[in-house]
């Protein structure tokens, strides 16, 4: 079912846990079959001026596939530019865990999600240009969140509760 | 994947068992000499049809049927099938209205839509958090309409087991066709389709250690059914193809060793069964066991763990040689979490994070004490990686 | 019944064959270690799972298709009764007419008679004096209404060969489904689904040294087809049931020994069925070949003997341990000729008569001459008692 | 399928063969599976005037049920007076056979029939009375006897020619 790849991942997953007062986060879920995924990152300006995403971390509640492309999402993005991090999609991910079953196609999906989302966070509080497509995007995922949110309300209110008192 | 020199651990003994070598041993001869079409009239022929008569007989003295009750085919899902469609078919004139259970099986979940589509009403009994159904309800919804209440004797996922005696006393008094998928159950505890009032049952041989590809239909004399497989009139006319015999010799042998060693074994099985359910709830904080904590298969142990997803589990479970299960959305081809764990009142998120563990007839203490200590340790690193409150832990 | 000491020759392998030692051999793992539920997540099932897609393809890559158009189920019958009935359903708004031929197995005949009851019209194609199907007849029948066009490869009796490339090319070009069922030519003779156009095709593992309980439909890409199992949705939701994987496994390497073996096997099977045709109708007066004398299986002969009546003939045979077989009223569980004969011309006292001799792979010459011998002395004991003019002979 | 007794009678059938000059012939036939008994006897007249069955032979076109139940009947009526023999019906045959298969008794009906045929075959050549029970027999099984002469036609005719002949 899955490849060495993605079980590797899954196993050891990269850069997995909470950044402190990061930058931005992405909060997505998955109206498919209800897995949360959360992106923290922290971007830091090169000499050039260019935003590059100098850490990355990840929190997930999903399977197999969510948690592996979580990992590899992390991988691929983490040095990057903002503008090349934008490139990152579900193709991408998909190709760098060697394949993925085809009803696992979301997961990847969601880990592209969060990535865009983060940005979004990042550039939207740091009042920066916004590019369309982002702006899309984001608003398409904002649909889709809602539902998850709703789902998984109870959990979700205990953990920025917590948050908060931490 | 895993590591080939790992020890590898089975517990998920409701999917599928292993072939009993005894049971092997048995099919052998009718792979190799014996392997006669049954319809034949040729000694290879006439000695097939006696080893399939043979059988016959040992699985219907079982469930204190007779013989002619007992229809061969090669799947518990075919019997479910042939339960359903045959009875509402060759039943139309007399009524539409059919009663399952909503812990039914996918296969009688699925036959019952599809029987909708034709026409036919189907109605949900009530059922409680445990998923033992609501005897009331189904006094109540009997209707003039009714031709059939299907059953689960045994939940293949959460393990409750139903009170099939008082339904089918329910049901013959009534005077309606009741149906019970015995397919977790047959070989775990004791069936008699006679003091049960049963009409219909369904049993399977690869849920207790015979091959794939034979089960039966226990089908009382003088009830009404039409075929599903049209053909050369197979098995009194009610499953057309060749006789697979080897499977149904392994089958019945199967069935010949639970008959002996249900009772011991069904002993160490709870007792190994209570001593993981204690030692899960014990370890694992936020851990919840699913299904009734009395009337539950010998061998079945369902859980739900907080804040993680079920295939994560599982396949961590695997690294580590542990063969389990799970009814998250995640595994589900649908990806829709378990109608049966909803069905009790679980939430989706709740259903997410279960966990099914089956044991079977060569599950050791050892590997019960291993299973709990590695999943403590999955279960932890999961919650790690969890965006939900993991701090709690 | 028979002396113990007697040594059995197997003459009847059209009704079904012995598993192949090589077929039991690479099984045996997939019911005592590599057990696991294919559809289950962890190494169990992914090794089954594995093993079964591995399967679908050396039977996929035989026929010329791909992998995901392969459908395994439990049996020919099965098969058939997917491929009518579930073309039938899906195909209801394009049309009711189905177009068979009169000598069909008794599974397409049953299902064909069962789809009428529900309304579909079903049209039988002319043949001529050996079964051989009147292609101008087909062209004549297809109309607007029409929905499939299902006729045999071999037939399983008189084992006459048809021309279903022609017939495929025919209902291609009218846009009309095509079914063939190849459960008797399957492994001895090449099948090519794309050259040969044909949409819907099955193929069953015990008519060639294959285990029983495993058969496959192949279903073109894109025909719409309606599933006859309802359940868990296994098999591209064609077919469900927890995947019978050893069968399947013993399926393929049968497939596999088959495509290697073809060649030269059905050489030498021609050889000996035409040593035996000419033997028996040299030293047997009133004896006739039924069936078409080139275009026949190669390891079928089917005869006919005036005077005398089919089943004492396998009776008496299997005395002298020959396993043969007949399509005599007498032999019948219906006590009817068979459907066959009667298409192809015979009167019911003509089809009283008849014999199937089916050879396989472990034929000899020796059996051959043998069973010419027997035979010779059979029918002359038995036209001794026939009150029909015996003294003739 | 079949009892031992069965495949005894069938394989060492007991009087068969045709009797010269009988003094009654039954024939019939069987519509369910078109099978064909001939059925001979002699009748020889005891010192206490009684009509016994002296001699018996039989000509069978049938399955191993049809054979087994032919030899059997010559055992059963050989040495019987016609009185007696009119009292074997195919509850003696089947049970003289240790059973027969279900879908199989109606060879043994064909055999009851064959003697019942010959004996009326006898009575009234000799102009003998025959018991009503007898007659209404007799009557059903020509009734039967038409369907399944004119399957055999062709065979029948040249047998009766070649009887002729003789
Ligand atoms: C041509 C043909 N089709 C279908 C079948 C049915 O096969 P099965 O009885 O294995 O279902 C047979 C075998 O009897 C056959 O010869
Ligand atoms: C209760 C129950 N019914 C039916 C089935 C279907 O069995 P199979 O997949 O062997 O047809 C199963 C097993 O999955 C089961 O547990
Ligand atoms: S997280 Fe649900 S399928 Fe991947
Ligand atoms: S003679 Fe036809 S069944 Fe016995």
């Amino acid at each position: 079912m899955y490849t060495k790849k993605v079980i590797e991942h899954f196993r050891n997953p990269h850069n997995q846990g909470k950044i402190k007062n990061p930058d931005g986060i992405g909060k997505v879920g998955n109206i498919v079959c209800g897995d949360v995924m959360w992106l923290y990152i922290k971007v830091r300006k090169k000499k050039n001026g260019e935003d590059i995403i100098s850490n990355i971390k990840f929190e997930t509640f999903g399977c197999t596939a969510a948690i592996a492309t979580s990992s590899v999402i992390t991988d691929l993005a983490k040095g990057k530019s903002i503008k090349e991090a934008l490139k990152i999609n579900k193709t991408k991910i998909v190709e760098s865990l060697g394949g993925l079953p085809p009803v696992k196609i979301h997961c990847s999906v969601l880990a592209a999600d969060a990535l865009d989302e983060a940005i979004y966070d990042y550039l939207s509080k740091n009042k920066k240009n916004i590019p369309e497509e982002l702006k899309k995007r984001h608003q398409k995922i904002m649909h889709e969140k809602k539902t998850i949110e709703e789902k998984y309300k109870d959990w979700i209110e205990a953990e920025e509760e917590m948050h908060k008192n931490n | 994947m895993v590591n080939k020199e790992i020890k590898r651990i089975y517990l998920d003994y409701a999917a599928t068992t292993p072939v009993d070598p005894r049971v092997f041993r048995a099919m052998k001869p009718y792979f190799l000499n014996e392997f006669g079409n049954s319809a034949s009239l040729h000694t290879f022929g006439q000695n097939a049809k006696e080893a399939l008569e043979n059988s016959r007989e040992i699985i219907a003295k079982t469930l204190k049927a007779t013989s002619n009750e007992i229809i061969f085919n090669s799947s518990a899902t075919e019997s479910n099938n042939l339960a359903l469609k045959g009875v509402a078919f060759a039943n139309k004139n007399r009524g539409n209205h059919i009663i399952i259970s909503p812990i039914e099986h996918n296969c009688v979940i699925n036959t019952a839509k599809w029987l909708k589509k034709q026409g036919f009403e189907i109605e949900k009994l009530d059922i409680d958090k445990y998923g033992i159904v609501n005897l009331d309800s189904l006094k109540k919804m009997i209707k003039d309409e009714t031709i059939l209440v299907s059953v689960i004797h045994a939940n293949n996922e959460i393990g409750t087991i139903e009170p099939i005696g008082e339904i089918g006393e329910i049901c013959r008094k009534r005077n309606i066709y009741f149906h019970t998928d015995a397919a977790q159950s047959f070989g775990k505890i004791p069936i008699d389709v006679k003091k049960m009032n049963i009409d219909l049952l369904t049993a399977s041989s690869h849920k207790m250690y015979g091959p794939k590809g034979a089960a039966c239909l226990f089908v009382r004399k003088g009830v009404k059914i039409e075929p599903l497989l049209h053909g050369g009139g197979h098995e009194f006319g009610l499953r057309s193809s060749t006789v697979n015999v080897p499977a149904i010799v392994g089958f019945a042998k199967a069935v010949e060793i639970c008959n002996k060693e249900m009772e011991k074994e069904s002993q160490k099985l709870i007792k190994l069964r209570d001593r993981l359910i204690k030692g899960v709830l014990n370890k694992i904080s936020g851990s919840h066991l699913n299904g009734h904590p009395k009337k539950r298969l010998p061998n079945n142990a369902n859980f739900w763990f907080e804040f993680v997803e079920g295939e994560s589990i599982v396949m961590h479970l695997d690294s580590y040689g542990i063969a389990a299960s799970t009814a998250s959305a995640c595994s589900s081809p649908k990806l829709e979490p378990s109608h049966v764990l909803l069905a009790i009142g679980f939430k989706p998120q709740e259903a997410h994070g279960s966990l099914r563990v089956s044991l079977g007839r060569w599950t050791k203490k050892e590997d019960i004490d291993y299973l709990i200590e590695t999943l403590a340790n999955v279960i932890k690193n999961l919650r790690k990686i969890s965006p939900f409150k993991k701090n709690v832990y």
